[in-house]
């Protein structure tokens, strides 16, 4: 490296600060833009070749089919079930575990003796590899498991959670709401400890009430935190698989199979690896509307 | 004042109750992977009264190619966390400290990277993979993995915080930039390092997608992917299963516990820019 | 040590903003010069240029007549106290000190040798196992020089080193830097946005606006000799005051304005008679105007009257602020502190005629 | 710190290294498959045990493939990663062969007169025969009978098994019970699932089939219906119950921890009575008979890629684990049924309490292939669940299937 850098010198006498600077920029950017090239970047290009193709694993030549996968997805009812599914999980998901995380971080931020342990415990489930949280709540799911029992003792009837179509989808919902809150609690937390305390003291002189100083004060400052913690929700959701698949494996009938999920399915199951990336890509144009609308009608700092 | 006890009171048993739903499927899980009765699940209330045995985890570490997942878990997370947080401080420092050609460009693109879904990667990547003949192998999972934008963006927000004179003075002492880079700005740069290093072991540590495509045999399954094979391996032998769990899960809680103060820095940084 | 030649240097930004329009300054051995200039006036990027940590878009420079546009900041010889010390936060003050030479593979006695001796010269022996956050802003840019000092180079270049320091520091490091220089008889280079600083410390003192030179000369030359508006004003605190006016012919050039006919000094009768009915400005120094009761020896100005708006007491001496006239412009006017005038009061003052400046209002040159 | 981080990575970077040396001997025949049961394992031990001692020259490594076999197959397949030998299961068939990537054993077979193809039962050998070409030899097969809990039929003063549907029903009534009179039902008469493969051999019964001659389609018809129909009535009628109802993961469980008194499976199941559920007393029987006797047979074979540097090697494995010696090992413990008519009759299965059932139902058992992509099974499976899940309504349900799967019929 050195020894080129000081040909390079010699070559161009008129070599300067900036030639150097750019000839190691290049050098530092050489082997992660080419993992990014291979990974990334080309991939992207890629994936959208794909869908054109009839692309089979064990085919020895793809068959080229121009737009038919498009046209087969939008005749493909279990393709808008996924996304139905995939919208419903969202919706349910994202604004509760939000309200949930400002919440805990609201009740943590006052003077309270054993933070960190509260802290800890919140947290713990957002560091747990989602295989094993997932697990984990199957047992708990499980017609004779945990949830069951404790609703047994107040009188409900014990309820099949992951294999009854109607609760399939809000138990994995539910485990995802458990999971991220807490991760996002400490973002709360981050920014609410940012907001200056002059600002509640100006309110306190000004007679503001606890709750006033709540939703005037806290929410509006902690706004550009709500903006990440509602995106980084939003594409979390929109991506949900691991869960998915340890847990229901898409069933019973489809009620889980979310887009992600289905996108899988379709490249490692069924092996239409061109459908899947088909599916993958309108998938990602959804997110990818959806964020520009947000963006554009929830902008994470309005002042 | 007794307002404020009475409110200290609720807000206590608001947490409490917060710590048992939160810690509660752990706790289930530690006790039914310490149960020596297989049929608890289907008997509701008795979890504890059942007896107490090491088995279910002599039989996970024994029976099971426990040992061979949790290898390759090691192997994997540390060559991407090493490797992605070296490589993210370099890319980093580069767009924060250099003035190149193509600079804005190429930052554009790994942003506009940034907006794209993982998931239209997921095919693709693996079409790659196999091109080059690495699908089940360790180059094949560790490869993707070694560079993540995010963490470019991570470091060069931290890197463009230290001061522009730092570079000239270190020029001026005769250091080229890549020892400018090793000797100035990675010693100082420790609280980011730790807080990069630290996601990319909890992201590489949990991931479960791509091991899960990129892997065929059990001998090169990471835990994640090894767990989930037990599931339908092992079907309701809870307590094995949990054991599993327990055992997977202890890692990043060490990890986790003892640099607790650098995830909460890093949530803290990521959280507070957009 | 070492001469610098600066020769027509130019340095240009690719969106064509020039930021350094050809400059040319000599500097002798030993010498301290020092490029003051408002901000955004290139003198630090002329410093970084003679450092070769700017590029140098035209123009030759040469260090002991040897060309050095291309040459490596390291193999130039040189050594760089910047602004914010720049420090590096993870060394003690030991490792900052010899991190350049163990970069050079010196070897180990040598640098020990040469960092204690700096320490010794700047008081810091205590501190050299102190981490910079551990010291005080002072201490820490004696650091920054001391890493200067060892490696013993031909050219010292400051960069502002003192604006971070509080006022009090800022005067006692001036004269330690002197001394310094005194010491060690380096060549310097200092770069300040302050013309106290500025006058107080150079041998020669380059003006530096807009990336040009405006003048360069020793520091009474510019406070006296000012070749242009800019330096005139520039120099001097409070600075100068400056009134225009129209040059007429009675028995003598005189140079009026509302309230005001001062007689232009023999020396400048000639020159200005180019002037005749035209405008020009004129500039005359606070530390140059008197109250005409009190003073009778110099020979001043015609009386001119003025009210008093504001007064700052400093102790030694006393700024008082006028209005001429009616104009707008406010002017000032400075008086011994035994002599305190309150705001209202009204007071005939003349101006020294010997001090007096007059500009080109086109050119703004001195007209001499 | 600077030293430090650079052992880190060294260190990363050694264990990198080393791990990916750690490689097999370059003569290593790889063999995959899945395990039913821990008695598989060990039959599949001590045969590949039995083939190192004949073959001490070659080494064979065992590698399990947990969870969704036939999609790890083929992903290893296209990803140039397949072992050298591995199980096929017949209703995947087609979709292998459908590309080129299974060797053709043929020749190797026409080579070696001593392995005798023609002792194979045929139906067997032709699910993996294409163009003529062999691509799998069949290790043995498994056929559905019905397993029943004979304390539970002598507690409800039934002697035999059901013999036809009526009878099925009828006993499933006087099986399910209350019987700790807590208002529950703890046993019930049989245990059905929500799945294609437990439904087949009542359409077969029911003189239906899932495709025509051709390759088409045939859900929406009576026959198909009907078996549908009786089926799901049964878990209807509340005379059955599935596994998640009683929170297990399958029906042969269901069976073992006594919560049915019958259940509909295979040969595999026997070992896992016998090891796992010693205290269940149960007989086999035939599957009872609807308008005509009839049962699936399953088929696994043992196939090799066409990728495949150990061509030779491969064969020797294959022909010694389909060879009268190895099938024999193999089915002697009656996990599985021989696929030889030379080794049925060595084994004397057919006069087998037990296993005669299962030869005995090779006369109409079908072998069950589908001509679709992979995706057919998902479909059906959700429209299975749809039915017993959320009762949705069986002509829609079996329309709607056809619809679906339609555009996936396998290109010839």
């Amino acid at each position: 490296m050195v020894s080129g850098y000081e040909l390079k010198i010699k070559m161009k006498r008129n070599s300067s600060t900036k030639k150097e600077q750019q000839f190691w920029a290049y050098i530092f950017l050489f082997f992660p833009l080419m993992l990014l090239a291979i990974f990334v970047f080309i991939p992207i290009l890629f994936s959208l070749v794909i869908s054109f193709f009839d692309w089979e694993l064990m085919a020895s030549q793809q068959k080229f089919i121009d737009i038919n996968n498009y046209i087969e997805i939008f005749g493909d009812k279990i393709f808008y079930k996924a996304i139905l599914n995939t919208v419903l999980y969202t919706i349910g998901v994202v604004p509760i575990q939000t309200m949930l995380a400002l919440f805990l971080a609201f009740v943590m931020n006052q003077k309270i003796r054993g933070r960190t342990f509260f802290r800890t415990a919140f947290y713990i489930p957002a560091v747990t590899s989602s295989v094993v949280t997932s697990i984990i709540f199957v047992a708990i799911y499980s017609k004779e498991g945990l949830l069951n029992s404790i609703l047994g003792i107040f009188g409900f009837a014990a309820n099949d959670w992951l294999t009854n179509p109607h609760t399939a989808l809000i138990s994995i919902m539910m485990l995802n709401i458990w999971t991220t809150s807490g991760y996002f609690m400490v973002s709360f937390l981050a920014g609410l400890q940012n907001i200056p305390n002059s600002l509640y003291e100006a309110a306190k002189l000004e007679g503001a009430t606890k709750r006033q100083q709540f939703w005037h004060i806290t929410v509006p400052m902690v706004r550009p935190v709500t903006y990440f913690v509602v995106v980084m929700g939003l594409i979390g959701c929109f991506q949900v698989f691991d869960q998915v698949f340890v847990m229901s494996d898409g069933g019973p009938n489809n009620a889980t199979t979310t887009m992600s999920f289905y996108v899988y399915q379709n490249a490692f199951r069924y092996f239409r690896l061109g459908y899947g990336a088909a599916t993958a890509i309108v998938l990602a144009g959804i997110i990818m509307i959806v964020t520009v609308i947000q963006k554009k009608y929830f902008p994470p700092n309005p002042y | 004042m007794r307002a404020i006890k009475i409110q200290k009171i609720l807000l206590l048993t608001i947490l409490c109750f917060g710590a048992m739903v939160y810690l509660g499927p752990f706790i289930f899980s530690v006790i039914v992977s310490f149960s020596d009765n297989k049929n608890l699940i289907n008997q509701p209330g008795q979890i504890v009264n059942s007896g107490w045995t090491l088995r279910n985890y002599i039989y996970i570490w024994k029976d099971l190619p426990f040992a061979i997942w949790l290898f390759n878990s090691v192997v994997i997370t540390a060559c991407q966390t090493v490797t992605n947080v070296f490589f993210s401080a370099l890319a980093g420092f580069t767009f924060a400290k250099l003035e190149f050609r193509g600079k804005n460009l190429i930052f554009g693109a790994m942003l506009a990277s940034l907006m794209i879904p993982g998931i239209i990667l997921i095919i693709p990547k693996f079409l790659i993979i196999n091109e080059f003949r690495m699908i089940n192998s360790y180059p094949g999972l560790i490869l993707p993995g070694m560079i993540t934008v995010v963490n470019i963006f991570l470091m060069k927000q931290f890197f463009e915080t230290m001061p522009k004179d730092l570079v000239q003075a270190a020029l001026i002492d005769g250091c080229n930039y890549f020892q400018m880079f090793w000797k100035v700005f990675i010693p100082n740069s420790k609280p980011a390092l730790a807080a990069v290093a630290i996601y990319t072991f909890q992201g590489t540590w949990n991931e479960f997608l791509w091991p899960l495509i990129a892997t065929n045999t059990s001998e090169m399954f990471t835990l994640p992917v090894g767990m989930a094979s037990l599931r339908y391996e092992l079907l309701t032998d809870w307590p094995a299963i949990m054991a599993g769990t327990i055992l997977v899960s202890i890692p990043t809680l060490i990890i986790f516990i003892i640099f607790q103060r650098y995830f909460v820095q890093g949530v803290a940084s990521t959280g507070g820019k957009e | 040590m070492a001469t610098i030649e600066i020769k027509n240097l130019q340095k240009t930004y690719p969106n064509n903003h020039y930021a350094i329009k050809g400059i040319d300054v000599s500097i002798q051995e030993g010498e301290f010069v020092v490029l003051v200039g408002p901000s955004g006036c290139g003198k630090s990027t002329l410093l970084r240029m003679i450092a070769g940590l700017e590029d140098i878009s035209g123009g030759d420079l040469f260090f002991n007549d040897k060309l050095m546009n291309s040459v490596h900041p390291k193999d130039r010889n040189i050594a760089m106290v910047f602004q914010n010390y720049a420090l590096y936060p993870h060394m003690t003050v030991y490792d900052n000190m010899a991190f350049g030479l163990k970069l050079k593979k010196m070897p180990k006695a040598e640098i020990y040798q040469r960092v204690t001796d700096a320490a010794k010269t700047l008081g810091l022996t205590e501190y050299i196992d102190r981490l910079p956050k551990e010291m005080s802003g002072g201490q820490r840019q004696r650091v920054a020089i001391g890493r200067a000092i060892v490696r013993q180079p031909d050219v010292f270049l400051f960069d502002e080193p003192l604006s971070n320091l509080d006022a009090k520091l800022r005067v006692q490091m001036r004269t330690e830097i002197k001394r310094l220089h005194r010491k060690l008889k380096n060549t310097m280079v200092y770069v300040t946005h302050d013309q106290i600083e500025a006058m107080a410390m150079g041998d020669k003192i380059v003006i530096l606006k807009d990336g040009v030179v405006y003048q360069t000369d020793s520091p009474i030359n510019l406070f006296r000799h000012p070749e242009n508006k800019f330096v005139a004003g520039f120099i001097g605190s409070p600075a100068m005051n400056f009134v225009s006016g129209e040059i007429i012919k009675e028995e003598g050039l005189y140079f009026v304005t509302r309230g005001m006919k001062i007689s232009i000094p023999p020396p400048l009768q000639v020159s200005m008679e180019r002037y005749l009915g035209k405008r020009v400005d004129m500039g005359f120094r606070p530390e140059y105007v008197y109250d005409k009761g009190l003073e009778k020896e110099r020979r001043l100005s015609t009386d001119v009257e003025i009210e008093i708006l504001v007064v700052e007491n400093v102790g030694s001496e006393t700024y008082n602020h006028f209005r001429l006239n009616g104009m707008d412009t406010i002017y000032s006017y400075r008086s011994s502190s035994s002599n305190v005038h309150i705001p209202g009061e009204k007071l005939t003052v003349g101006i020294d005629l010997e001090r007096l400046h007059f500009f080109d209002v086109e050119t703004e040159e001195s007209i001499l | 710190m600077v030293k430090s981080t650079l052992k880190y990575i060294m260190f990363a970077f050694s264990l990198a290294l080393i791990a990916s040396c750690i490689r097999d001997k370059e003569n290593t025949i790889r063999f995959s498959s899945w395990q039913s049961s821990p008695s598989e394992k060990r039959l599949t031990d001590s045969l590949l045990h039995c083939f190192a001692k004949k073959y001490p020259e070659y080494n064979v490594k065992f590698e399990l493939i947990p969870g969704n076999y036939s999609e790890k197959i083929q992903l290893m397949l296209g990803t140039h990663t397949a072992p050298q030998v591995f199980y096929v299961k017949d209703f995947v068939a087609p979709s292998y062969l459908r590309y080129d990537v299974l060797q053709p054993l043929n020749e190797y077979i026409d080579k070696n007169t001593s392995f005798d193809i023609d002792d194979f039962y045929p139906q067997f050998l032709d699910a993996f025969t294409k163009n003529g070409k062999i691509y799998g030899l069949p290790k043995d097969f498994g056929c559905f009978v019905l397993f029943y809990n004979t304390d539970m039929f002598k507690a409800a003063g039934i002697n035999d098994p059901p013999k036809d549907w009526a009878e099925l029903e009828e006993f499933s009534r006087k099986l399910t019970k209350d019987t700790n009179g807590d208002g529950k039902i703890e046993q019930y008469g049989i245990v059905v699932e929500p799945s294609i493969d437990k439904l087949m051999p009542f359409v077969f019964q029911n003189m239906g089939g899932f495709q025509d001659k051709d390759g088409n389609l045939t859900l929406n018809t009576p026959e198909f219906q009907g078996a549908l129909e009786y089926y799901y009535g049964l878990y209807k009628k509340n005379i059955a119950t599935i596994p998640t109802d009683v929170s297990m993961n399958n029906t042969e469980e269901v069976f073992g921890r006594k919560r049915a008194a019958m259940v509909i499976s295979g040969g595999w199941f026997v070992p896992q009575l016998k090891d796992q559920y010693t205290d269940v007393n149960y007989k086999v029987a035939f599957l009872p008979k609807g308008k005509q006797m009839a049962t699936i047979a399953f088929t696994v074979a043992y196939s090799s890629p066409k990728e495949n540097s150990l061509k030779e090697e491969t064969w020797k494995l294959l022909s010694y684990l389909t060879g009268k010696e190895g099938m024999k090992a193999w089915t002697s413990t009656g996990i599985a049924m021989p696929t030889r008519k030379s080794v049925a009759a060595q084994l004397d299965y057919i006069k087998h309490p037990e296993y005669k059932y299962f030869m005995g139902s090779v006369d109409f058992a079908k072998v069950f292939q589908v001509e679709y992509n992979e995706r057919w099974y998902s479909i059906t499976q959700s429209a299975m669940q749809a039915i017993f899940y959320q009762k949705a309504d069986i002509p829609q349900k079996l329309k709607e299937m056809e619809d679906d799967m339609r555009s996936l019929r396998l290109k010839k």
